[in-house]
Formats: C-alpha cells, structure tokens, sequence
C-alpha cells in the first residue's frame, strides 16, 4: 500500500476542463494550497469547485477565480472576495449556494453510500424551492442528495504512505468529510510520517479513501481576521 | 436610554445558565461571551466544528488552524474538543446546542426570521444560519430595534427571503426584550432603562402585547 | 462542566421498568459491564435493549436476559446465547432483527438529527417489508428511521469531568453512535483524566453528548474467541 | 478431486490484487488470508471496526480490546486504523471495499444470495451481511457446491429467505468456479483438478453455461 506520488503536479495529472472538484477548508484554514497553485499552473478550466467559501482576492480559490478556471461555486457563503461579486454580477460565473449544514452532511453522506437523507434546515424559505417535504414526529424536513465529485482535494497535518490521514485542530472542517466523496481523493500533508507511525486510534481518515498523497511545501497559511487579544 | 450594543450583549449574557452549550453568532451574539456571569461554566461552540472557545489570542498564541466560524483567530479552553463540520451540524441539528443567538434583519412575530439575503444586493451566502435556526432549540435574536432609516425590524410578516419560520423564542434589542408566543404575537418582557413601553410600541410593527409584568432590565 | 457521578448505582438511578436502553459493544468486546451489573442489581424490568448482540450466558446482556429483566431486544445477531434462545422460543422475550449496518446507521442519524435516510441494505428481502422503496441512480434503496433510546450506556477507554470520551481498538463499534442518540447518556470509563488531558484533537465522542461519567472498577472484558497464532 | 475448504480458500487468493481492501466472512473466507498472493499486498477490513488486519496473537499479544467481527481475538498490520461501525458500515455502503467473500447456503443463478435463515429454525440474525451483500462492488461467494444432504447449493431460485438480489458476481467452491452473468446463469470457467465438467453439470441446479474456454484451476 504505497499511495505516495511525487508531488501536486502527479497529483493533479489527470484532471480534465469540466470536472468537478471538492476542496477542504473553511475560510483560508486548512486550504490545500499546493494543489491550488498546481491547479493554476496546469490551467485546467471550466471547473465546478465544492467548497464552502471562495478564498480572498489572490488566495485560495481567489486563485482560480482571478485565472478564470471557475465555471461554478457551490458554497455556503462567499463573501470576502471582490473578484468574485465581479464575476457573478457580470453572469461570468455560477453559483449554487447551499446551507453550511447541508452542504457537509451532503458531502458525508456522499461517503457513507445514502444517497438521500432528510434535514430541517431551509424549510419554509426559498432553498426548499422543488425539494421533497416530509414531516417526522411534526417537524417538517427537506429531502436532500448526497454531493459527490469526481476529485476530492483535501490538506491533513500528517498522513502516512497507506493514504491514512491527521488533521489539527480546525483545519479537519470540511476536508474529513469531502476526502470520503471523491471518486479519486488526494491528499496533501504537511508531513509524510512511515506506515505504522500513527497511531490506529487517533486516524481522521481512513487511508482506504485516500487514493494519492504526497508531502506539499511552503504553507503559507494566510489568516483572514487576526483577532488579539486586548490585555 | 437606549443600551449600547455591549448592553445588549450583556442582557443576553443573563439568559446562560451553568452547564450550557451555546452557539454565538457574528456581532453582537460574538460580544455575549465577554459578560460570561461568574460561577457558571458554559461552553462555546463554533460551527465550523470546535467545543470550548476561549478569548482571543496573544500575539505569541496566534495559531492559523485555530478560527472560529467568523473566520478570527480565537483560543481553545481545557475540555476542548475539534471535529469536522459534518460532526458539528450533527450536534446543532440533533438538538445538543442549549442555546442559539444570533443576528437578524427582520423578525416576525410568528417567530420567523431573515438574516441572509436583501433582494437586488450581492448575496454572500447563508453560511450555517438556516441549519442552527432550523435545528436550535433555543434561539435568541439580537439585533437593532430598527434598521438605519428608522423603520421597525419587529414585524407582523418578514419582507425579507426567509431563514427559517416559527423559530426565534426571544428578541432582544437595545430597546426591550421580547419573547414570541406563535399565534399570539410579541410579549414585551422588559424595557430598557429610561425606555418606555410606548416607545417601543411605537418602534414595533408587528402585533405588541406589553406582559402585565412588564420590567425594566437590570443591566 | 462536571459530569462526573459516584457509580454505577447513582448513573443509572433514574431507569425505570419500561425504558428503551442503548448498550455499546460488540459481543463482549466494550461492553459497559458496570452500568450492566448496576442494572441487574436495581432489577429495573420490561427493558427494551438496543445492542448489536445479546452477550453470552452469564455475561454481558446474559446477565439480565437470565434475571428476566429485557422484554425486547434490537440486534444484528444474537447466537452465543442459550438462554435467549429458551426465552425466544418460549414467546418470553420479543426480538427484532436488523442488519448490523442498518442499525448502526439508525443509531448514527439519530446523533446527526436526521430522520430518515435511504440505505440499500435489505432491499429485496423480508426486511424490506412494510418500508418505503426508492431508486437513486438505478439502484434500489430502502427508507430507514433514525434510532433514538432513553438511555445511551457506553464503557470508554478514557474520560474527562467534560465527558469526552475516548476509545481504545475495536471498542469503539457501536460505543460513538450511541452516546450520540440518548436522550440520557452514561459513559463509564476505565480511567477518569482531568480536564484538559485529552488532546481536543484526538476525542471520539465530545462531551456534548454525555450527560454522567464515572470510573467503572473489575473490567473482566472477558473474550468470546480467543483465537492463538499457530506458531 | 475436489478441494477441501483449504483449497477453496487458496483459489480465492488468486483473485487478490495488489492494493485491494477486503472484507473476509466467517468460515472459508476467513482462510484466505493464509494464502495472500507474495509480492501483493492487502488490506483486510472487519466490520465491527478496523482496516488492517493481522495474524491471531500469541499468547501473549491478546488482546480484550482487539477483536475482529468474528469476535475472535486478532492483531494488526501497520498502516491499520480503528474506527466505530457506523463508519465502518458507511465504506462498505460507499462501495470502498474492493472485494467481499462470504459463505451462503444457497445462490441462484441471477446473483441472489440466502446466508442467513432457516425457517423453522432459530434464527440468530443477520448480521452484516444484508449490508454487504447490498453495497460490495465485487462479492465472491465460498462455500460447497451442495449441502449435506447432497443438494445442490446452486439454484435457478432461491428456496430459503433472501439475504440480497443480483450480487453475487463469483462463486467459488470445492468443485468448480463460476461466474454468474445476470440473465444468462452461472458460467462455469473452471473446474477443480480431476473433477469433470459432467459432475459440476449434475450437482448444479440451476441453468448453468460451460464457457468455451472452461479449464482445470491451478491451485
């Protein structure tokens, strides 16, 4: 079980114009900025990207915005980027905007083979528009599908040669479940640790969903809102 | 006289109770956990998946994988626990979140509420609200009595797409607090010092009815 | 946020004849063998058990099987058991049979808030009776109904004041999904830490979910197959 | 001759392929393991749990902790991990298991599967194996070609309660391998040393097609 490759350009070698691709993060934390940048340097266009948010100006998915390789976003929110608003008021871009909540549970029920399932969330409102209704014990609940892509793209703390990954602290967001959704799932890691150096209790994800990973470089990390403390 | 926003957050902050798990929302919800009372213990969640929120960082402590859902840079408290956004939703949708306080730009007095979107604006997305109003079983709006040109956000209908219908229990406002009853409408609960129940009358679009206990906050 | 409580005893105080109980394990494997003891003790009646299986005479579930206390039990497979099987056929004991990963799901939705979900599990067969079909994508799938109980007992490896738990090698099965979907969840551990000494990075089950938490004593964690290597 | 369950498990080893991740049921299909191809390498997954399986202890190495779904006492490979039954089930569900071996008491010729109930008799549950059978992408079946009584296992219907419909892709037993091709039956590919495709022929019940290139297993 050797899952390895060489680094975001094998990673990324096969996907085509026109697929669609899930990206973790929330916000800029956790964002697999390698194979952002490969992504941009192959050019490949026309893409759908499932991700909660859209990056910043010249970061994140901010990248490929500016490069235009985005044919559609679906996301929770998409505020903090100006190229973005540009591109959607000029009807150069589509998006599917998608409660925070649903947008997950979609995606990890993608990775548990239920291809449908029933939430509270968006009753009542204008997401409900052409959805199933079904009430359970009184309450009302939407029927929603399972969300899968043709390319999961995640970024996890350590990850091992079997595809079995880590992740710290908030950066697991999104990127657990979309790793689960892929039909090709790929990994970067901040560091590739030997099989068997990881502990078998403490794996976020399983390397059985995992199909290549490979050690990135040069994390820039970026932060949205530092907020300090006043003392 | 009408509370400041830190007024506000510091009324929301008497509805804790000890041992509760709560969900703030971006705002005025985000300051309630600075008037935390002394000798209870809450625990804070984020939805983009954290238990045990603590204060801001130090400059040395600033940590780039450690943002709450408002995307700042925030500390964890011991008993902290991280998981993935699937997981966190579980936990709101599931009912396990005491409390849930959040921002509004309408609220009607059947309990409806609208916070994401004004028709002909740039949409930004709903982020998780429709899911934490959808699944919270208690939830506080705190907001504005009014929007900029004066006019009341307590109304008998939402003019705004809707979050989610017949959840919110509780406004509160720099001028009151209200509670909402289905079918019956606002109960104006407490008043604001200084503030009277006719200004409030006043400042309230939606069906009014003043409690016989009517009181002022004690703030 | 203290959750801790005495015992056993004091844990379970408020069962009462008739409650819907979730018990973790897998066979004998994580099963709460305190809260279990405690249960028989209290001679609490007319319980319906949740649980993968029923134990074995004399331990696990055998324990209150034998004293007549579970008026049904929920299971994937219940055959290690001889005096179930007099009861079963004698009409005193009510079981309803479901297939591990439907069940494990039920259970699993019931913590997500989520309903209903479609699984393909039993389509075609006699589970199949009596539910809703639905095909997605040209499969066929059946409608299943979250699974909720007054009570969650679940036996960790270690806890905290908080009640974050956290499990040691295969006794996690069935343990995570439960402390979910009680209403009331128990947790026993083997070893109580305080807070703050479990790494927020590598917790099974966030305290959230639990509602007690007390250090069990004399874990017997007897085996079922003890399978040698053959040297 | 025909193989005993040693045998049977050994021609199953020759459809692993490097990389794979596999669930084994009880009885043969737990025997396979002895015989994983060399050069090839696995990932044995138990549903009660772990990917990763390894040899049974020593005395020494048990562990109370440490079982597979047979609820017998096993070890781990490196690069194993632990995980609890939902998800377990969720990457069967997810068609990530590549491969599943399991024991049936009948199969019919369209792929139908019945492992678990007898009527009349105590039924002790199903187990996994609904789940199984249900989401596996690639289901080999190991078990006799028929039952103690000498009746064939291998039926244009089955006549025992169903565990799935059209899964079974291979069926594997001490006499023969064969492949089943929805709408058309089981095609015999091949046979056991010196057992005759005369014998397979009368010991299946169901429509079964000798394929052209029909040869003798190489165990």
């Amino acid at each position: 079980m050797n899952k390895i490759v060489a680094d975001a350009t094998t990673a990324i070698h096969d996907i085509q114009d026109g697929a669609t691709i899930m990206l973790g993060g929330f916000g800029l934390c956790g964002i697999p900025e390698n194979c952002i940048r490969a992504l941009a340097d192959k050019n490949v266009k026309e893409l759908t990207c499932i991700s909660n948010n859209a990056g910043v100006d010249e970061f994140g998915l901010g990248i490929l915005l500016k490069t235009r390789q985005i044919k559609k976003m679906m996301s929770s929110y998409v505020g903090e980027n100006a190229e973005f608003e540009r591109q959607l008021l000029n009807g150069e871009l589509e998006v599917d905007l998608i409660p925070q909540g649903t947008l997950a549970t979609r995606i990890q029920m993608a990775g548990m083979g239920i291809p449908a399932f029933f939430t509270p969330a968006g009753y009542g409102t204008e997401i409900a528009q052409g959805k199933e209704v079904r009430v359970f014990n009184g309450k009302h609940y939407l029927m929603e599908h399972a969300l899968h892509a043709d390319f999961a793209i995640v970024k996890a703390w350590k990850g091992d040669p079997a595809g079995n990954l880590l992740f710290r602290k908030t950066t697991r967001n999104f990127s657990t479940s979309m790793a689960k959704a892929g039909t090709i799932t790929i990994a970067e890691v901040e560091e590739l640790v030997p099989l068997g150096a990881l502990d078998p209790d403490q794996i976020h994800v399983a390397g059985i969903y995992v199909h290549r990973i490979f050690q990135g470089n040069q994390y820039e990390k970026r932060i949205e809102k530092r907020t300090v403390q006043i003392k | 006289m009408a509370l400041d926003k830190y007024g506000i957050a510091k009324r929301i902050a008497q509805e804790l109770q000890d041992g509760m798990y709560i969900n703030l929302g971006i705002g005025i919800p985000t300051l309630v956990a600075n008037y935390i009372p002394e000798g209870i213990s809450v625990m804070l969640q984020s939805e983009n998946g954290m238990l045990g929120i603590g204060p801001y960082p130090t400059e040395e402590e600033i940590d780039a994988d450690l943002i709450n859902a408002g995307k700042e840079t925030v500390t964890v408290i011991p008993g902290s626990v991280f998981f993935d956004s699937a997981e966190s939703f579980g936990m709101i949708r599931a009912g396990k979140v005491d409390l849930t306080v959040l921002g509004a730009m309408e609220v009607s007095e059947k309990g409806d509420i609208a916070n994401w979107k004004i028709p002909n604006k740039m949409v930004k997305g709903m982020g998780g609200a429709m899911d934490l109003v959808a699944s919270a079983k208690n939830i506080i709006v705190a907001m504005m009595h009014t929007n900029p040109k004066g006019e009341s956000k307590l109304l008998p209908e939402c003019t705004l797409p809707l979050t989610g219908v017949s959840c919110v229990k509780k406004v509160i406002t720099e001028l009151a607090v209200l509670e909402i009853e289905p079918g019956v409408g606002f109960i104006l609960k407490e008043t604001a010092p200084g503030v009277t129940v006719e200004e409030v009358q006043t400042k309230t679009l939606g069906k009014l009815i003043v409690s016989p206990d009517v009181k002022e906050m004690k703030i």
